[in-house]
């Protein structure tokens, strides 16, 4: 029953739980809850060496209540209650998934798994309850419900393990069953076009909504969901650069989420604020923290000289190969508004004007908070100017799947025949050009005057009272509903659909409690007519 | 028109300009009644005049009619001392601006107007400048200072009367030496008294050497 | 190789200059008077540069305008000049499209970072502004690259240039270049949709606390930028230059029709600009997409 | 403090204000909240300097009042003086002082077309426009021998006849005008952006705008017929036959079609003036000892339409040389408070430079 | 002291001699820099007072300043050169000399009209200041009561000869070396603060 068989993808994703656990090790953390990440830690093992279906299981099981657990800590019984529905629905699904294998196959371990005499419609039962699960843990658009309350309101630590590692058992799992147990040949392209779609669309719209949010932790946790919307995207293409430009954009997220949860983690640690329209004007007392979080959304908004631009560029040449030009037009159009909320997330905490004057009492922030941010900035630097060292890596992957690998020449180049660019050259022209402007700007006679206090700005002639708010935190992307196909988009909210998916197993609920409190007789013919049905489906 | 004239005495000043006047206490329910009840329903303009001599103000609210072709003046004398009056601001929301300009200009109080800081002025620490008592000159004179090297372009007239008594002492001057030589040489006296020259006569004087006389001041 | 890269930046600071001299003669004479010199700007810049002293608000706000200059400077190296490939190619062997579309971003974003530290809050809303423009504004063009690079089965630059030999992509693909011709407009800040730092609404938006030796690299930047935008439509849609007499008259072309369009419309607001480039250009796009 | 909203000042310098004041905004993104508008930037005490002033010397201050349009100050003046002192001025001095009213007001509506389309960073139609209003200066250098300051309609009449060929060279440039007015349909009126930003923006509701006291473009842009050339003729109004343009809609566009109107009009009716004007006639009655001319001891209160609405004059003499009162109120005191701080409530802020342009509001008017 | 024509002759000799001395001591650089900072001219966009109805038809097409190479900007961070046009108010003179303070060096005043010479047509007024050139540095005065678009051209043509000749003291250096005879003058008039302040006299509506 429990055998683990150590596998290149495992090894992958492992290696990322390990750093980002040693690396969170370090934060000072109030709820010093070592057993409960510990146990989720073994989970996360549990599910990365797994080699057979009900170890996965068990392993999602496990993985699912030590978070629930942890979440409990901070967060209130709304967020709980969201969370928890969603993802026992998940692991149901994943359950059910998994009993159909069975009846299928007839086998739980991967490589007995053959799908070639099972029927196609079996299959495409099968696929949907996976993906069912994938959405949920992903956060995909319609069940992204729990993923906003649970990722902000859990405490500040915690938020990053789950953006940084628990979204990624989604990705994890749909490389898994779809590329490794059902390979290609037998999956519909109807339904993968349709998780494409539904992939983009979670991004577009999350985007927009991180765009309005005033709240850091909430536009991370929207900003997260449209990342690994991206992935999902890019997974269901089903190529092998697109597979590499998954994994690339995977590593790259982890990183980054792990870099800005903590950042944020510091700010609120130190500040006791999390809303942009109380934070601001920190630059000049944090400026370690300040670089960090620009390397940061740099990478997030994916701009050449850091590692984001080189996970961006696959994605777009993946799509390009396979000549998905209105699929690439949407990821364009999200990753394009990206743009506005790295902006506003640096903005709203560190530029502007700081809105409560005594900035100057916050304390410094603990040095151990920035063990894992310089991890993470070191590791997008390092993939910003070699993006090509991990790339053998990922052909071990390929090979493992079943894909031939992708070109590989050499560290500093990364991409495809099709399109390719060369790191190095990249970063190291910006640094130079950098350092010859810099070194002409300080040779120039022109001496430079500093201004007389922080309220000597050219204000109209006017000058600007003390206690007057000039920080533009909470206004910014305000205008974006004035444009129509923004405010339409911003108009869907998901509350709505939940409620009345909440309504509909009210009433079911109301059924079968009165299917319960039936008289004796009645209660046994039901019982009789639910085994007949189990008995027909097992010996078909 | 007509009801206008059936509860007040209305003066045609001048074609299409009418007058009515009330005193301060049944003010109020004058423009309560011609604002609703006559076709003067808009406040163009609340004009104040300030007659120092009889102790009052002239306050005039020209109303005027939906059409525009006729204006009324509603008059009404109010008390120098910073007295106060209701506000037609509920009736008229144009009024607000007008009253804070008359509060900050005439030192006029306005019930029931919350907004009557300063309109025009920043930080005004004197009487407000527009009643009579105020006197700019000796404000510049204290506050500002002229560009020096002008102090010869003195007020022409009082310049020219200046030069004609010269002219007339000078002469009475040359009638008195031309009397003083004909009786010396009618008596054929030994001494002769030597005037003192008193008055530097010269028109070029340099500035510094002139005092500053008082007559010279305040003849502009 | 670095000659190569020099000569690029000197032709690019001195065409950008030149050009933007001539849009203010241009103008001038659309007006009905006599504009200034054409080195004119050439004179504002070095004036600037030679200004006495110029307030400076703090290590951020220094570097801002660096980063905005240097992502300038990157994207004029990355664009070959001439479609044979032999000479001033500058470094786009090691780049292609993409990096160079992206190149364009990076200026503004290090420039927001700068404009961010100073806390003047007009310059926050510039820089918005300047954001939720590029949305609209990126959306037709990037489709129509996005188009090119299907078509023409790669994305380096050379080769797009290298198979509009015979058929030109602007008859090509005439949609696909509808569609970036709008947007082109408003990546130069031309008229209907220079909203960024319009004076009369934002107190001139980004580059309200830049003075002396700041205000003049943003004027050499943008002369840059404009040039290297320039070169790009060039290249994609009127088949690059083959000598430098070509690339005088193609950029000319290009120049001379945005400059027209500038002149007669008035400005956007921020909402109305990018819901129209949301609206036309971006339609045009898709079905110029659909058609490659 | 946890406020959402940030302040700014559309302030005293800035290239999108009309003149030399500031409204302070409230802002939410860039909607603005709440507004309130600062003057007092060009308060030069008007009324006090003309307490010291006899006839002859207030006369000269007077027409310094408001910058872009000094003429109906002049009129207002003259008239006011004229009134209480009882004087009845010729039949030629009036066609002049019309002749003069309408080359003002035709000048302040270019004027405002170069400042409206500069607010929405049109800057071709600014220059055009600017040219023109220049030609037309130059016609009043030639009478008053001064350009913007023309001290010219003086209690009783006018101060100098008419030029050699001066009414010759007015109808020239009225044709010249008229052949050049449809290009600024073409480039302005009609042009794309201008409708898209113009229509639906800075609405006037029309039920309370008579009550509350609009006057001008304002009442004619949202469908009131109201101009005082026509409901309370002064001069020689009555004798011209002219209407008055007028569009319902409220907003920024109807009323720039209100002033379009007006500049055809202003024309039509300069035609008539040059056609009607009396040869001959005293153009100026002399005042009697003008330079110690006592004014009764009596108040009036007289209107003209200038180019922005009606300007009213309050005067009141005490029987001594020197004035007693003279109040001014020009029709930028309403619209630049009562209107412009309740309108721009929820407006965004790259229509603020445009609404205030549109309602012509004119700083030096508000506080003398 | 001679008097009459002879004497005006000679000082009016003497100081050409002195202009003469410094327009050929200063270095090739130097001139250059000179020549470049007078070709280009950046004006802050502040119209004080009555004057500035003159300065559109001077900006457009009838008289257009722009041959001469001066362009109208927004703040005073990017300008050079500041017209206060005609009488300034107490509340303006605030909001000038803060913007004023705010330009970069070199910064130049031209003053329009007599009213910023000796107060001009407003002498009695109790609003206006009567000499500007107390509070800030002025740099070139143009005479006239409005200064016609010609005079203002006139005004910029000299300022830009001074500049190229570079012969007067500018008066940003008489402004920043007896800065406390200035702040002493501005004191006087304006009170201890003389930033421009405005009270909330009311609770301003704050939407929190």
């Amino acid at each position: 029953m429990f055998n683990f068989e150590i596998t290149a993808l495992g090894n992958m994703f492992f290696g990322l739980t390990v750093l980002v656990f040693v690396s969170l090790f370090f934060v000072p953390n109030k709820h010093r809850s070592v057993t409960l990440y510990s146990l989720l830690f073994a989970s996360l093992a549990c599910i990365f060496y797994a080699s057979d279906l009900i170890t996965l299981f068990i392993g999602w099981e496990i993985m699912g209540w030590s978070s629930y657990f942890l979440i409990a800590k901070t967060a209130d019984k709304q967020t709980l209650q969201k969370y928890i529905v969603f993802n026992i629905g998940g692991a149901f699904t994943l359950l059910g998934a998994i009993i159909l294998i069975y009846g299928a196959c007839g086998s739980f371990v991967y490589s007995e798994l053959d799908f070639s005499a099972v029927p196609s419609g079996q299959v495409t039962a099968i696929t949907i309850l996976l993906l069912l699960t994938l959405f949920v843990k992903s956060g995909i658009m319609p069940f992204h419900y729990w993923v906003v309350d649970s990722y902000s309101q859990s405490n500040d630590l915690f938020s990053a393990v789950l953006s940084a590692i628990i979204s990624k058992t989604g990705v994890f799992a749909f490389i898994l069953i779809f590329f490794q147990i059902i390979t290609v040949q037998y999956l519909q392209t109807p339904i993968l076009e349709v998780v494409a779609w539904l992939g983009v669309l979670t991004s577009i719209i999350a985007t927009f909504k991180a765009i309005n949010e005033d709240e850091a932790k909430r536009l991370l946790a929207y900003s997260s969901i449209a990342q690994v919307g991206y992935i999902v995207t890019i997974l269901s293409i089903m190529g092998s650069l697109s597979l590499e430009a998954a994994l690339y954009h995977t590593v790259i997220h982890t990183f980054v989420k792990l870099l800005l949860f903590i950042n944020v983690a510091a700010i609120i640690y130190v500040s006791k604020q999390h809303r942009f329209s109380t934070l601001g004007g920190l630059l000049y007392k944090y400026p370690l923290n300040f670089i960090l979080l620009v390397v940061g959304i740099i990478s997030l908004a994916g701009m050449p000289p850091l590692g984001g631009f080189s996970s961006k560029f696959l994605i777009y040449t993946a799509l390009l190969e396979e000549h998905k030009g209105l699929l690439l037009a949407a990821v364009l159009f999200s990753s394009a508004s990206a743009f506005l909320y790295c902006y506003k997330l640096v903005y709203g905490i560190y530029l502007g004007q700081p809105t409560n004057p005594k900035t100057e009492a916050y304390p410094r922030i603990p040095l151990r908070f920035y063990v894992p941010q310089i991890l993470g900035a070191v590791i997008l630097i390092t993939l910003g100017t070699i993006p090509g060292v991990i790339v053998p890596m990922f052909n071990g992957i390929l090979g493992s799947v079943g894909f031939e690998p992708v070109l590989y020449r050499g560290v500093f180049v990364l991409g495809s025949d099709f399109a390719s660019f060369n790191g190095g050259v990249v970063i190291g022209a910006f640094g130079l050009i950098f350092v010859l402007i810099l070194l002409f700007f300080v040779r120039l006679k022109n001496r430079s005057v500093k201004p007389k206090d922080r309220l000597d700005i050219s204000y109209c002639g006017e000058v600007p009272r003390a206690d007057v708010n000039l920080h533009y935190g909470y206004g910014m992307g305000r205008e974006l509903s004035r444009i129509g196909l923004i405010k339409m988009i911003l108009s869907r909210s998901s509350h709505a659909l939940w409620q009345r998916v909440s309504t509909l197993f009210g009433d079911l609920s109301g059924i079968t409690q009165k299917l319960y409190t039936l008289s004796a007789q009645n209660m046994g013919l039901v019982i009789f007519a639910f085994f007949t049905i189990l008995l027909y489906m097992g010996v078909k | 028109m007509k009801n206008l004239q059936k509860t007040y005495e209305v003066t045609q000043k001048v074609e299409r300009l009418f007058e009515v006047t009330v005193t301060q206490t049944d003010f109020w329910e004058a423009v309560l009644y011609i604002s609703t009840q006559t076709e003067f329903n808009t406040l163009s303009q609340i004009a104040c005049a300030d007659w120092i001599e009889e102790e009052h103000f002239l306050l005039t609210y020209i109303l005027t009619t939906d059409a525009r072709d006729k204006n009324l003046m509603l008059k009404l004398t109010l008390g120098r001392e910073y007295e106060s009056m209701p506000s037609v601001m509920t009736l008229f929301p144009q009024a607000e601006v007008m009253e804070r300009d008359l509060h900050e200009m005439y030192g006029i109080g306005f019930e029931g107007n919350e907004t009557l800081y300063d309109f025009v002025l920043e930080q005004w620490h004197d009487l407000p400048p527009l009643r009579r008592e105020f006197d700019t000159l000796a404000f510049v004179h204290e506050h500002f200072a002229f560009k020096g090297g002008r102090e010869d372009n003195k007020d022409v007239k009082v310049e020219q009367k200046r030069r004609r008594e010269e002219a007339k002492k000078q002469k009475a001057l040359e009638a008195a030496k031309q009397e003083a030589k004909k009786q010396e040489t009618e008596k054929q006296e030994t001494e002769k008294p030597k005037e003192p020259n008193t008055h530097a006569t010269d028109a070029e004087e340099t500035q510094d050497k002139k005092p500053d006389t008082k007559e010279a001041e305040d003849g502009q | 190789m670095f000659i190569d890269l020099l000569i690029m930046l000197v032709m690019a600071y001195g065409f950008g200059f030149l050009y933007y001299g001539l849009y203010r003669n241009i103008s001038a004479r659309v007006h009905g008077r006599f504009g200034p010199s054409l080195a004119q700007s050439f004179y504002d810049s070095i004036k600037l540069f030679t200004k006495d002293t110029s307030t400076d608000f703090g290590w951020m706000f220094f570097a801002g305008p660096i980063i905005m200059a240097s992502g300038a400077i990157l994207t004029v190296l990355f664009i070959p000049y001439f479609n044979h490939g032999e000479r001033l190619v500058g470094l786009s062997p090691y780049g292609n499209l993409i990096v160079v579309l992206y190149f364009m971003v990076l200026g503004p974003l290090g420039n927001a970072l700068g404009v961010g530290s100073h806390g003047n809050p007009f310059g926050a809303m510039g820089i918005t502004r300047g954001l939720t423009r590029l949305l609209g504004l990126e959306m037709p063009f990037y489709i129509a690259v996005v188009g090119l690079m299907i078509a023409n089965e790669s994305a380096d630059i050379g080769t797009i240039m290298a198979n509009q030999a015979e058929t030109y992509n602007i008859i090509a693909h005439p949609l696909l270049f509808i569609a970036a011709f709008i947007s082109f407009l408003g990546f130069l800040g031309k008229s209907p949709f220079d909203v960024v730092g319009a004076p009369q609404e934002v107190y001139s938006g980004p580059a309200v606390e830049f003075g002396g030796k700041f205000l003049a690299l943003a004027l050499s930047q943008s002369a840059i930028f404009s040039f290297a935008k320039l070169l790009l439509m060039v290249d994609l849609f009127l088949g690059g230059a083959d000598s430098l007499w070509d690339l005088i008259l193609k950029t000319f072309v290009l120049f001379v029709a945005s400059v027209f369009v500038g002149n007669v419309y008035g400005r956007f607001t921020t909402a109305q600009s990018v819901d129209f480039l949301l609206k036309v250009p971006t339609v045009i796009a898709i079905v110029g997409l659909l058609f490659v | 403090m946890d406020s959402k909203l940030i302040k700014i000042f559309h302030g005293p310098q800035h290239p999108g204000i009309t003149g030399n004041m500031s409204v302070e905004l409230d802002l939410l993104g860039e909607t603005i909240k709440y507004a309130r508008t600062h003057v007092g930037y060009l308060h030069r005490g008007f009324e006090k300097l003309v307490e010291r002033r006899t006839v002859i010397q207030a006369f000269t201050i007077v027409c310094r009042i408001c910058v872009p349009e000094p003429d109906p100050n002049e009129e207002n003046f003259a008239r006011a003086v004229e009134g209480l002192a009882g004087i009845e001025i010729s039949e030629r001095a009036k066609y002049i002082r019309v002749m003069v009213q309408e080359m003002s007001r035709l000048a302040a509506q270019m004027l405002w077309m170069g400042g409206q389309s500069g607010s929405i960073g049109m800057g071709t139609v600014g220059q055009w426009s600017l040219f023109d209003r220049d030609l037309m200066l130059d016609l009043f250098e030639e009478l008053t021998g001064g350009r913007v300051y023309h001290m010219y309609t003086y209690p009783g009449g006018v101060r100098r006849d008419l030029p050699e060929g001066f009414l010759l060279r007015l109808s020239e440039l009225l044709d010249y005008l008229e052949k050049k007015l449809p290009k600024y349909d073409s480039i302005f009126f009609d042009n794309a952006t201008f409708k898209k930003r113009a229509i639906g923006t800075g609405v006037v509701p029309k039920e309370e705008a008579l009550k509350n006291g609009y006057v001008g473009q304002t009442l004619r842009g949202c469908g009131i017929r109201r101009d005082l050339r026509k409901d309370n003729p002064y001069l020689v109004y009555d004798k011209l036959d002219f209407d008055i343009p007028v569009f319902d809609g409220g907003d920024v566009y109807s009323r720039a079609l209100v002033r379009r109107g007006e500049m055809r009009e202003s024309i039509k009716i300069l035609r008539q003036v040059i056609a009607q004007m009396p040869a001959e006639g005293a153009i100026m009655q002399k005042l009697p000892k003008h330079r110690k001319f006592t004014l009764p001891k009596e108040d009036i209160y007289v209107a003209t339409e200038s180019a922005r609405g009606e300007f009213g004059y309050y005067m009141a003499g005490d029987g001594t040389e020197h004035i007693r009162r003279m109040q001014v109120k020009g029709p930028s005191l309403i619209h630049g408070f009562t209107l412009l701080e309740k309108m721009l409530i929820d407006e965004e802020l790259s229509n603020v430079a445009m609404i205030m342009n549109s309602l012509g509001i004119c700083p030096p008017e508000i506080e003398r | 002291m001679q008097k009459g024509f002879v004497a005006y002759n000679n000082e009016q000799k003497s100081l050409e001699a002195e202009t003469e001395g410094i327009k050929n001591s200063q270095t090739l650089i130097q001139k250059a820099m000179n020549w470049f900072s007078a070709r280009s001219m950046f004006v802050v966009a502040y119209g004080t007072g009555c004057g500035a109805i003159e300065m559109p038809p001077v900006f457009t097409s009838r008289y257009d300043i722009e041959r001469l190479g001066v362009v109208g900007v927004a703040t005073p961070r990017q300008a050079d050169i500041m017209i206060v046009s005609g009488y300034c108010s107490l509340k303006t003179l605030r909001r000038v000399i803060r913007t004023y303070e705010q330009m970069s060096e070199p910064k130049y005043v031209i003053a329009l009209g007599s009213c910023t010479i000796n107060g001009g047509m407003y002498w009695d007024s109790y609003n206006t200041i009567k000499k500007l050139e107390e509070y800030i540095g002025v740099d070139m005065y143009v005479a006239g009561c409005m200064p016609r678009p010609e005079a203002l051209i006139e005004g910029f043509v000299k300022l830009q000869e001074s500049i190229r000749n570079n012969t007067i003291q500018p008066g940003y250096v008489k402004y920043r070396e007896d800065y406390a005879y200035y702040q002493a003058n501005q004191e006087k008039l304006l009170g201890k603060e003389t930033q421009p302040v405005y009270e909330e006299d009311y609770a301003g509506m704050n939407l929190s």
